[in-house]
């Protein structure tokens, strides 16, 4: 396959997973008649901006610097704290098969539903008075973050050969600085996957947020998209607009950090 | 001396690898680990680079004991198989990451670097990624990486075995050439019988984890203490005979008794047309250029004979054994000196 | 507008000042949370000093947050909104403060006020009524005109209707929240209980296995011939969206909440058609459903007193009229539903308030969120096709009466 | 002697430990021990029922058919997920024109509030205004009942749910592609491997981990599929679409029973660490000296 055929394949896949965000703009454009009498049209016939000014209010910002500093905090705690333990996990030697045991308990803690966690997680909060606090919503998070970061980045440092390592060692690298400039670099594509996730599971993170947060200047943005879809019927304009409105943070960032992943060394021998 | 290792030990739980090694490198020697795949000598080198933990036994640089030094703190260098480049830095920082590990200022590290890629022919290639090299290019960058700091001890783990013929023979000679110029400890890991015999100032050769014979390249080629050594050591190798069959093809008077096994290296085998001892099926010939090594049997134990005579596949290669070559070994495989065979006879 | 800023002025002169506090509410989201902002910017007139944070709870989400809050009496909450069908739960266990005398007030629809009394209708008050919702039947006028049919009075009149309209038109007979869970059980009470039929009786026992639970169901059953495609998972949005598009001409559960733009042009083609009545009866009267949405005082607040000052506000009648007449809440108080503004804007309401005062509350069990999670399996196995009435009805007892609390 | 100071390693796992023990080991506590008990919210009393919740809860006929349907959800939605993310990455792999802009893009599903992307597909699914029926009736297909047929119900949610997060998948497996040494398949090209053959077996093995890591965490979430039919069918029509989570969230928030609640968590805990030991014993493995 030549590069112009491969490009055109790709982006043909591309369109069609697109499909549905096109609609998303789409209808976040067009005015509520428009909604109503949809049907197969992805694009609005006259732009409307009713449904942004609906959700343009003075909180959004409040919103969304929260979301943003909570999940960004959960994601960087995460990640530094998964990064250590999958490194202590992959490369040292356990007695009795320990480091297994550890790492099924985070799959399983992986595993609990949400919901049945939220409930004694309640009390918990409660006890340390972290209720009602970002500090508590971000070390909440790291129940559903930190197992999925330990188990990400498991196989990418397994992939740095240990040659490189001993070299580093052997060069004068103690363990932290072998960490800081050999072993974290070389995990930069894995680890920037990583951290989009772990951003993601906390940028979309509804029940925890729910529970533990009562003040309205404390609210991250999966509550206030909640709003739009209520008994009273289904706001479709508003939706579309905070969908985008929420999302779009997390593609810059995503954007962003791609061409860490994209990049990636040979790490092989010859 | 410069290292010493005395009495070590290691062993992997119940698994000992390397049962019991005595040795001693002075200052300014250019060692050779050689043996066959699995014999400990790559563990050994790795306890030497701190890279392994010591069982038992003690290992002294300087002096000093060195058991628990962490390797970042040993002064020691290596240079990988795989060259363990940081494929993440250009050839500059590869060269610098030591200097800067032991807190070089930016300027210095930079002054040094050039002039290592100076001395290794790199400056050129300062700026780009391990990936763009060549694999003598990314062997030259792992060597910079290991003088630039200028170690107590420089270790290599079979660092031209991922090299082509060509490739591999300059850079013998470029290493040959580096370690006369440093003057600096050399420690080399290899399987390769060649490469031990053309580098080292000193070879050790081990098996099974043990040290079986530490001398001079001629003192191995020439009086090897074992038929291990004899047959590692040396290319094509040694031929060996049973004693009795030895008496048989060759015309001379009775062995002493304690002869077990007779070997002659193929080219100090004569190949007589006027007055051989034996004949030989060649059964297969390969031609060198400056001579042939022709392969047959001597009354069904293999056999191969190095001469500049032109025979062919199938032809009677006529040989004479001489005794002044041959190297004599006991029951147990050792070697039986001149001195003591005249000496019980 | 003009009747906001009075009713500032007029309460001013009825409530007593409270010191200064701070409250923290916890309410709804959509039109619960824009009616109840209002609320607390006219509170906020009148008591500067206290500040009120308006916690906005999504729908699927007030009852758990309060649950877990009452529960680990964390005392977040100084007042809550909450639904009638929590109240027993809320009440046996305690996490409810009684409130004053003071509150009662003979201008409540009895029905509604009642609701927040524990252990009985005798006891004191724990709660006050803010949203008097009621489940009405509705009906088009037009429609109904069209094939010469009267106003139905029983659910047979209504199947028959149905029957008479999807088969010689276009349009569907009757509509209903088809959807598991919750909706198909409140679609399917107002009918259940026309047949004179429950889910459960006074000591809490299980009474689905009744022969007239039996043909209600069976009724039920038979209008789904009548109603549009996919009624089995429709929701509110679907019913009121078949009303007002004009497609179906009747709905067996309608709460006026729905519905406040009926009458509205731009998004309803059948305006002044729809009439909203109680509910049709099979036999003896009719009993609307209540669907009251209270006021209530955590037992961990610290603030009691100012909470209290404030549902009185909440609930009273200068708010009522504002919050029915701008954002379409039903209001609790007769003084409300007969007032002639508010009548003038929604026609039924006289109707409505009749329907409040005859209203009945779902069964004041412990768990009925989860017998009507059960109910709610079963129905819509049963409106699948997957089982018949009687093994529904029959396996729903079983298992309702094995679980109930009362 | 690296990778042998107990000091170091304790440092290292440590801010885990604390954080993970701190956080799950009274939820894990309480969930094995309430799973075992009859509890009332209110009053915080309980008392010992033995196995009489599990009993309940396989006696429910609702509970054995989420089991199934959990299952074949899970199988369907992940397989789809890692295949499809599988093929994406590859076509990623080789630079095109675009790729800069074309990665974000393919990405985006993902970051979408997945309230929002069920609500897209609600809508989209919808009998008589939906966009998909809408399009299948102009280009002369008729229309589907996408979430009212009890047959496909499942199906259509499981479409929505690869939308959203094959991407995740895609990502994994691209990072594992990233980090395969580009000299190994130039030399399987020099070894006359073409395309796909290189691709089967010189890449695949090698991203093998990855692969299975994919697998691994997509079928973990996907069992614990809640949100989606939450907000599309509610469980329906019928028993379609009831999944074992949301038996848990009946159980736990609407009726606060956490005796049950707990006891059904344990039964989706027993199952799906039975399915996903396998591949996670894979994925754990290798990497030490």
């Amino acid at each position: 396959m030549n590069a112009r055929v491969h490009g055109i394949v790709v982006w043909c896949c591309t369109g069609l997973f697109l499909l549905p965000i096109v609609w998303m703009f789409g209808t976040a454009f067009k005015s509520p008649n428009e909604i109503l009498n949809a049907g197969a049209s992805l694009l609005p016939t006259t732009l409307s901006f009713d449904s942004w000014l609906a959700v343009w209010q003075g909180s959004l910002f409040t919103l969304i610097s929260n979301t943003v500093l909570v999940s960004l905090s959960a994601t960087v705690v995460s990640v530094v704290v998964a990064f250590f333990a999958a490194y202590g996990l992959v490369r040292y030697r356990f007695p009795a098969k320990l480091d297994y045991l550890f790492l099924l308990l985070v799959l399983i803690i992986k595993m609990m539903p949400p919901i049945v966690v939220a409930i004694p997680l309640y009390s918990l909060m409660n006890q340390l008075s972290l209720l009602n606090s970002k500090a508590g919503l971000i070390l909440a998070y790291q129940v559903y973050t930190l197992p999925f970061c330990i188990w990400m980045l498991l196989g990418f440092i397994r992939d740095i050969p240990l040659e490189i390592e001993e070299a580093g060692a052997m060069d004068g690298a103690h363990l932290f600085r072998r960490l800081l400039h050999i072993v974290f670099p070389l995990c930069a594509p894995g680890l920037v996957a990583t951290s989009i996730f772990a951003m993601i599971l906390g940028w979309n993170e509804f029940l925890f947020s729910l529970l533990f947060i009562h003040s309205p200047d404390k609210l991250t943005i999966p509550l206030f998209i909640s709003n739009f879809m209520t008994e009273d019927g289904t706001a479709w304009g508003e939706l579309m607009v905070i969908g985008i409105i929420s999302s779009i943070p997390m593609l810059v960032l995503a954007s962003y950090m791609q061409r860490y992943l994209l990049r990636g060394f040979s790490m092989g021998l010859k | 001396m410069k290292l010493q290792l005395k009495n070590i030990h290691k062993a992997y739980g119940n698994n000992t690898v390397i049962p019991e090694v005595n040795l001693a490198i002075n200052d300014g020697e250019f060692v050779v680990f050689v043996g066959p795949s699995g014999c400990g000598k790559s563990t050994l080198l790795r306890m030497i680079a701190g890279l392994e933990s010591i069982t038992s036994g003690t290992m002294m640089l300087n002096n000093k004991v060195l058991n628990k030094v962490h390797p970042s703190k040993r002064a020691v260098a290596m240079v990988f198989q795989s060259y363990a480049l940081y494929p993440h830095m250009t050839v500059a920082k590869n060269i610098g990451f030591p200097l800067k590990m032991a807190g070089l200022s930016k300027a210095a590290i930079e002054q040094q670097v050039q002039s290592t890629a100076k001395s290794l022919q790199l400056t050129s290639l300062l700026k780009r990624l391990p990936s763009e090299l060549s694999g003598g290019q990314r062997q030259r960058v792992a060597i910079g990486r290991a003088i630039v700091r200028d170690p107590e001890l420089f270790l290599f783990d079979e660092p031209l075995s991922n090299l082509d013929a060509k490739l591999r023979s300059e850079m013998r000679i470029y290493l040959k050439q580096l370690h006369q110029q440093l003057k600096s400890t050399m420690v080399y890991v290899t399987h390769d019988q060649v490469e031990a015999m053309t580098l080292a100032d000193k070879i050790v050769v081990l098996n099974k984890g043990a040290i079986e014979q530490v001398g001079t390249p001629e003192e191995l080629y020439n009086s090897p203490q074992n038929t291990f050594v004899a047959s590692f050591i040396g290319s094509p190798v040694m031929n060996f005979l049973p004693a009795n069959i030895y008496g048989q093809v060759s015309r001379q008077q009775a062995l002493p008794s304690c002869v077990h096994t007779v070997g002659v290296r193929p080219n100090q085998v004569c190949v007589d047309a006027t007055n051989p001892s034996c004949m030989m099926t060649i059964e297969v010939m390969e031609p060198l250029g400056y001579a042939r090594l022709y392969y047959g049997q001597l009354q069904g134990n293999a056999f191969i004979v190095e001469s500049d005579a032109q025979y062919g596949v199938g032809d009677e290669l006529p040989i004479s054994l001489p005794r002044s070559v041959q190297h004599w070994f006991d029951a147990n495989e050792q070697r039986i000196s001149a001195k003591e065979v005249s000496h019980a006879a | 507008m003009f009747r906001k800023a009075i009713i500032a002025s007029v309460i001013l002169a009825t409530t007593p000042m409270v010191n200064a506090s701070e409250l923290v509410i916890a309410g709804r989201d959509s039109s619960y949370g824009e009616a109840m902002e209002f609320i607390v910017s006219e509170y906020n007139k009148l008591q500067p000093e206290t500040k009120v944070t308006l916690v906005k709870r999504p729908s699927k989400g007030l009852y758990e947050s309060l649950v877990l809050s009452m529960r680990e009496q964390t005392g977040n909450y100084d007042v809550i909104l909450m639904d009638d069908t929590w109240s027993t739960e809320f009440l046996t266990n305690k996490w409810l403060a009684p409130l004053s005398k003071a509150v009662e007030d003979k201008d409540f629809v009895q029905a509604t006020f009642d609701i927040g009394r524990y252990p009985d209708v005798k006891g004191s008050a724990y709660a006050m009524p803010m949203v008097g919702n009621v489940a009405m039947f509705a009906w088009n006028r037009a429609e109904f005109a069209k094939y010469g049919l009267s106003q139905p009075t029983s659910w047979t009149d209504v199947l028959n209707s149905a029957k008479k309209i999807s088969e010689s038109s276009d349009t569907n007979g009757v509509v209903f929240r088809g959807v598991k869970g919750n909706p198909i059980v409140t679609g399917f009470l107002p009918i259940l209980w026309g047949y004179g039929a429950d889910v459960v009786d006074q000591d809490g026992h299980s009474t689905l296995n009744s022969p007239a639970a039996k043909k209600a169901l069976d009724t039920f059953l038979a209008m789904k011939q009548y109603a549009p495609k996919g009624v089995d998972v429709y929701n509110a949005d679907e019913v009121r969206e078949s009303l007002q598009k004009g497609t179906t001409a009747m709905a067996i559960e309608v709460w006026p909440a729905w519905v406040p733009n009926l009458d509205n042009a731009e998004v309803s083609n059948v305006v002044g058609d729809i009439e909203l009545m109680a509910p049709p009866a099979e036999v003896g009267a009719p009993a609307p459903m209540l669907g009251i949405w209270q006021l209530a005082v955590p037992a961990d607040s610290d603030n009691k007193q100012a909470a209290e000052s404030f549902i009185k506000f909440a609930t009273s009648s200068a708010i009522q009229k504002a919050l029915a007449l701008d954002y379409g809440m039903p209001p609790t108080r007769n003084s409300v539903y007969f007032d002639k503004d508010v009548v003038s804007k929604y026609r039924w309401y006289p109707q409505q308030a009749k329907a409040l005062a005859s209203g009945k509350a779902r069964p004041r069990i412990h768990n009925w969120a989860e017998v009507e999670s059960i109910l709610g399996d079963y129905l819509q196995l049963a409106m699948m096709g997957q089982m018949s009435a009687e093994q529904a009805l029959e396996q729903a007892h079983a298992r309702i009466d094995r679980i109930v609390k009362s | 002697m690296l990778f042998e100071n107990r000091k170091q390693l304790s440092t290292l796992l440590l801010p885990a430990i604390v954080v993970l023990g701190l956080l799950t080991a009274y939820p894990i506590i309480s969930v094995v021990y309430n799973a075992f008990l009859s509890v009332d919210i209110g009053s915080g009393q309980h008392h010992f029922v033995g196995m009489a919740n599990f009993a309940e809860l396989f006696d429910d006929f609702f509970f054995v058919t989420a089991i199934q349907n959990t299952l074949l959800f899970t199988v369907v939605a992940s397989t789809a997920q890692v295949l499809l993310g599988l093929v994406l990455a590859l076509l990623f792999h080789r630079n095109f024109p675009g790729r800069r802009f074309a990665l974000p893009v393919i990405i985006y599903p993902m970051m979408i509030s997945t309230l929002v992307c069920s609500s897209i597909w609600r809508s989209w699914y919808h009998y008589d205004f939906g966009f998909l029926n809408a399009a299948f009736v102009s280009v002369g297909l008729p229309p589907q009942e996408w979430l009212f047929n009890p047959d496909f119900a499942l199906y259509a949610i499981a479409i929505v749910d690869t939308w959203q997060w094959t991407p995740m998948a895609f990502l994994i497996i691209l990072a594992g592609l990233q980090s395969v040494p580009k000299d190994i398949s130039d030399a399987a090209m020099v070894d006359g491997a073409t395309g796909w053959k290189s691709t089967l077996y010189i890449t695949l093995p090698l991203i093998q981990k990855q692969i299975l890591l994919a697998f691994l965490l997509r079928s973990i979430d996907t069992f614990k599929l809640f949100d989606k039919v939450y907000v599309m069918t509610g469980g329906g029509p019928g028993n379609a679409t009831e999944t074992l989570s949301m038996f848990v969230y009946k159980y736990g928030f609407r009726f606060f029973d956490l005796g049950m609640a707990s006891a059904s968590s344990l039964v989706m805990l027993a199952i799906s660490l039975a399915m996903t030991l396998i591949y996670a014993k894979r994925v754990m493995k290798g990497g030490k000296q």
